[in-house]
């Protein structure tokens, strides 16, 4: 952990790298809940 | 002509992902693609391309619902309120986005996660307002009654954001670029002069930046539209049962 | 001499997915006395909520004008009284304590002895003191039509008028009924077909749920 | 204005006879007083820390006695009378007016017991620690009352209260800790002039929008 830490703090790049990760993994489960919520929709309307 | 918007899109965030990792940072900046150095931030500084639009896409959210919310209250239809309810769910992951990567970039800047500058303080209100909202909505069974109330609540918290904006950073001292200080030979409330708060954009971050604003706001209205349609969807085909 | 005219438009009600009803359209004048009937769950109580101004409908209109006047919505309260299975008073005041508190946040000009004149009305003057809470549900029923009459309001809607009365008590509903002001007007809400009789017009609530002929 | 008055009048009396949510207050805040004391023991601390306590014990007390005005009508079913017999502006500032008489009282108790109990907390500018009193305590009555009435539409009304009020009441409660220590410290009022201003625009700002929008919320 700590050599981690020191690690980021010397090459701060991939401290942008890990936020924008944070930011994709955001958009990314927002779309996989809406893709869970149109294959509910999908399975209603076929019953 | 709809796809447009779609195809620009990914072109602009092609554009923000490379702008934000290729520019080397250097002392004395000669060539269009070099950021200037800023003691302090150094790499760091790429964080304002990807965590200013996800803060900015949170307040856009709020708006946006207490907007719907609003038109529900005027003119009694469901689909302003599934539109408010949508943008209020991106809003809220927007919002903790801007929470996340903020305090993780904390961490190596500023030396610990939190620090209760005003800006903190404010998206960590906006954060308890749209779990506040979240909370109401799931505690009230008629349809009606959840729109109706969570949009006078929406508007009832909107009346406390003044004070966060205008009047908190007075109070605290601040971190963000742009926090004022106060002055310790007059005492008066002065621009800061620390260089990480002083913090000004070169013309060609600056493009990037606003590129990525961009970027992010379609991103936005993009999933919005799809949620409140998909939301309208699951609406209609209830009422038919 | 006042003239009243409630005019309903295009009312619509729905619960979430459940329509009570829709496109109901009726006017009611001054000296008019309106029976509102229905199977249970037809939505009688919840239009007379929705004409004693307490609940919002879904879409329509629903006006009250008062010699040609239009009355704001937040001040039909003034000339309503309702009387309603639903209408719970405060049981930890008395019947008279109930009364006079109503009438002062009314804002009457009553004194004690009216009070007391409309006590013995419904038959309550002897228990005048007791509190609600040891009322039966008759006596409840009696001091709803009490606080219903106070404030002598041009309308009158009441809500299954015989519920939980006794012959006398049912004698005074019927005497309310028929010599209710002559420029104001009665609307009953009910399932008894004896209580039919009151009324010069019925209009059955099962005709507007026109949801499967859509 | 009578009106108003005989609501406050009504909710007043009944209070007087039930008296179980008095008590249960009261005792509210003697617990909560009390534990403080414990954990504090003989230590001395900052000034700020007394003026964080005493507004966190206020706003505590406001949230476990001021939604009683609504939730009370709601659970024992008499929101219908009350709206046969009032518009909807009279009743709000009839229980508006209720808990303000409420949260002047508990709030003089907690001073009250502050006083004795902590020789630590003592107020050298009284000037400012009054305006901020008065307009606090106006300004967390208009928005506990106007909360409570939306909450006692909901379904779990207990735990959400102070959810919803907690975001509302930050700011005001910010502004309050700022002038109380500065009153503890001695400070004049005119280094306080921008909190207080920034308090009468919040009581100003929340009791009109409660006005504009409570006829929504009471109409079912």
């Amino acid at each position: 952990m700590e050599t981690l830490y020191n690690f980021l703090e010397k090459n701060s790049l991939y401290i942008v790298l890990i936020i924008v990760l944070l930011v994709w993994i955001g958009i990314f489960s927002f779309a996989y809940k809406l893709d869970k919520k149109v294959k509910k929709l999908e399975e209603s309307i076929k019953e | 002509m709809k796809n447009f918007w779609k195809f620009l899109l990914f072109v602009l965030m092609t554009i923000v992902i490379i702008g934000t990792f290729v520019p080397p940072i250097v002392q004395y900046p000669k060539s269009f693609f070099e950021f200037p150095l800023i003691p302090g931030l150094e790499d760091k500084a790429r964080i304002i391309f990807f965590h200013v639009p996800t803060a900015w896409l949170t307040v856009l959210a709020y708006l946006l619902a207490m907007f719907y919310g609003i038109r529900y209250l005027k003119r009694k239809d469901m689909y302003d309120d599934i539109k408010s309810v949508s943008a209020a769910a991106l809003g809220f992951v927007f919002c903790i986005l801007a929470t996340v990567t903020g305090s993780v970039w904390a961490k190596f800047t500023w030396g610990s996660f939190w620090h209760w500058d005003p800006r903190e303080t404010s998206i960590f209100i906006l954060l308890l307002i749209y779990g506040a909202y979240f909370a109401l909505r799931s505690a009230l069974d008629s349809e009606e009654k959840r729109a109706r109330l969570s949009a006078i609540y929406s508007i009832i918290a909107f009346l406390t954001t003044p004070f966060f904006i205008f009047i908190m950073p007075r109070l605290m001292i601040g971190l963000h670029p742009g926090s004022l200080e106060i002055d310790p030979a007059t005492g008066q409330v002065r621009a800061s002069s620390n260089p990480v708060i002083k913090f000004e954009m070169a013309a060609n971050m600056r493009v990037v930046f606003f590129l990525s604003l961009i970027a992010f706001t379609i991103l936005f209205f993009w999933f919005w539209n799809l949620a409140h349609r998909i939301l309208k969807l699951e609406h209609v085909s209830q009422k038919e049962i | 001499m006042n003239e009243i005219i409630l005019r309903v438009r295009e009312l619509k009600k729905n619960f979430n997915r459940r329509l009570v009803f829709d496109k109901l359209n009726f006017e009611v004048k001054s000296g008019e006395r309106l029976v509102i009937t229905g199977k249970n769950g037809s939505g009688k109580s919840t239009l007379l909520k929705i004409l004693a101004g307490v609940l919002t409908e879904s879409s329509g209109s629903v006006e009250y004008i008062l010699n040609q006047k239009k009355i704001d919505r937040e001040n039909i309260y003034q000339i309503i009284g309702l009387v309603s299975p639903y209408l719970v008073l405060y049981d930890e005041f008395s019947a008279f304590e109930n009364l006079s508190l109503f009438a002062k946040i009314r804002n009457l000009k009553i004194s004690d002895d009216e009070i007391n004149k409309i006590l013995t009305r419904v038959g309550l003057l002897e228990r005048k003191n007791d509190l609600l809470r040891t009322y039966s549900s008759g006596m409840k029923q009696r001091i709803k039509y009490a606080s219903a009459i106070l404030h002598n309001p041009l309308i009158l809607l009441i809500d299954e008028p015989t519920s939980n009365l006794d012959i006398e008590g049912k004698n005074f509903v019927e005497d309310l009924i028929l010599n209710f002001r002559e420029d104001g007007f009665v609307i009953i809400a009910t399932n008894e077909s004896q209580d039919f009789k009151y009324g010069n017009r019925i209009i059955n609530l099962d005709e507007y749920k026109n949801n499967k002929n859509k | 204005m009578k009106k108003i008055f005989y609501i406050f009048y009504k909710d007043f009396s009944s209070e007087l006879r039930m008296r179980f949510a008095l008590n249960a207050l009261i005792m509210f805040v003697v617990v909560a007083v009390s534990t403080i004391l414990f954990s504090l023991g003989s230590e001395s601390v900052a000034p700020n820390v007394y003026a964080g306590m005493f507004w966190v014990v206020v706003f505590f007390s406001a949230m476990s006695g001021l939604s009683r005005v609504f939730v009370s009508e709601e659970e024992r079913g008499t929101t219908l009378i009350l709206s046969l017999i009032a518009n909807p502006v009279t009743v709000f500032l009839g229980k508006f007016l209720f808990n303000l008489v409420l949260i002047f009282f508990i709030n003089s108790v907690i001073a009250l017991l502050y006083m004795f109990l902590f020789q630590e907390f003592l107020i050298q500018n009284w000037n400012s620690f009054l305006l901020a009193y008065v307009l606090g305590n106006f300004g967390i009555s208009a928005s506990s009352t106007i909360i409570a009435a939306i909450i006692s539409k909901a379904n779990v009304k207990g735990t959400l209260y102070p959810v919803l009020a907690f975001p509302v009441l930050l700011p005001l409660i910010l502004m309050l800790i700022e002038i109380t220590k500065s009153a503890m410290e001695g400070n004049p009022i005119s280094d306080v002039e921008a909190e207080l201003l920034v308090l009468i625009s919040y009581d100003v700002v929340m009791i009109t929008a409660s006005i504009l929008v409570f006829d929504i919320i009471w109409r079912d």
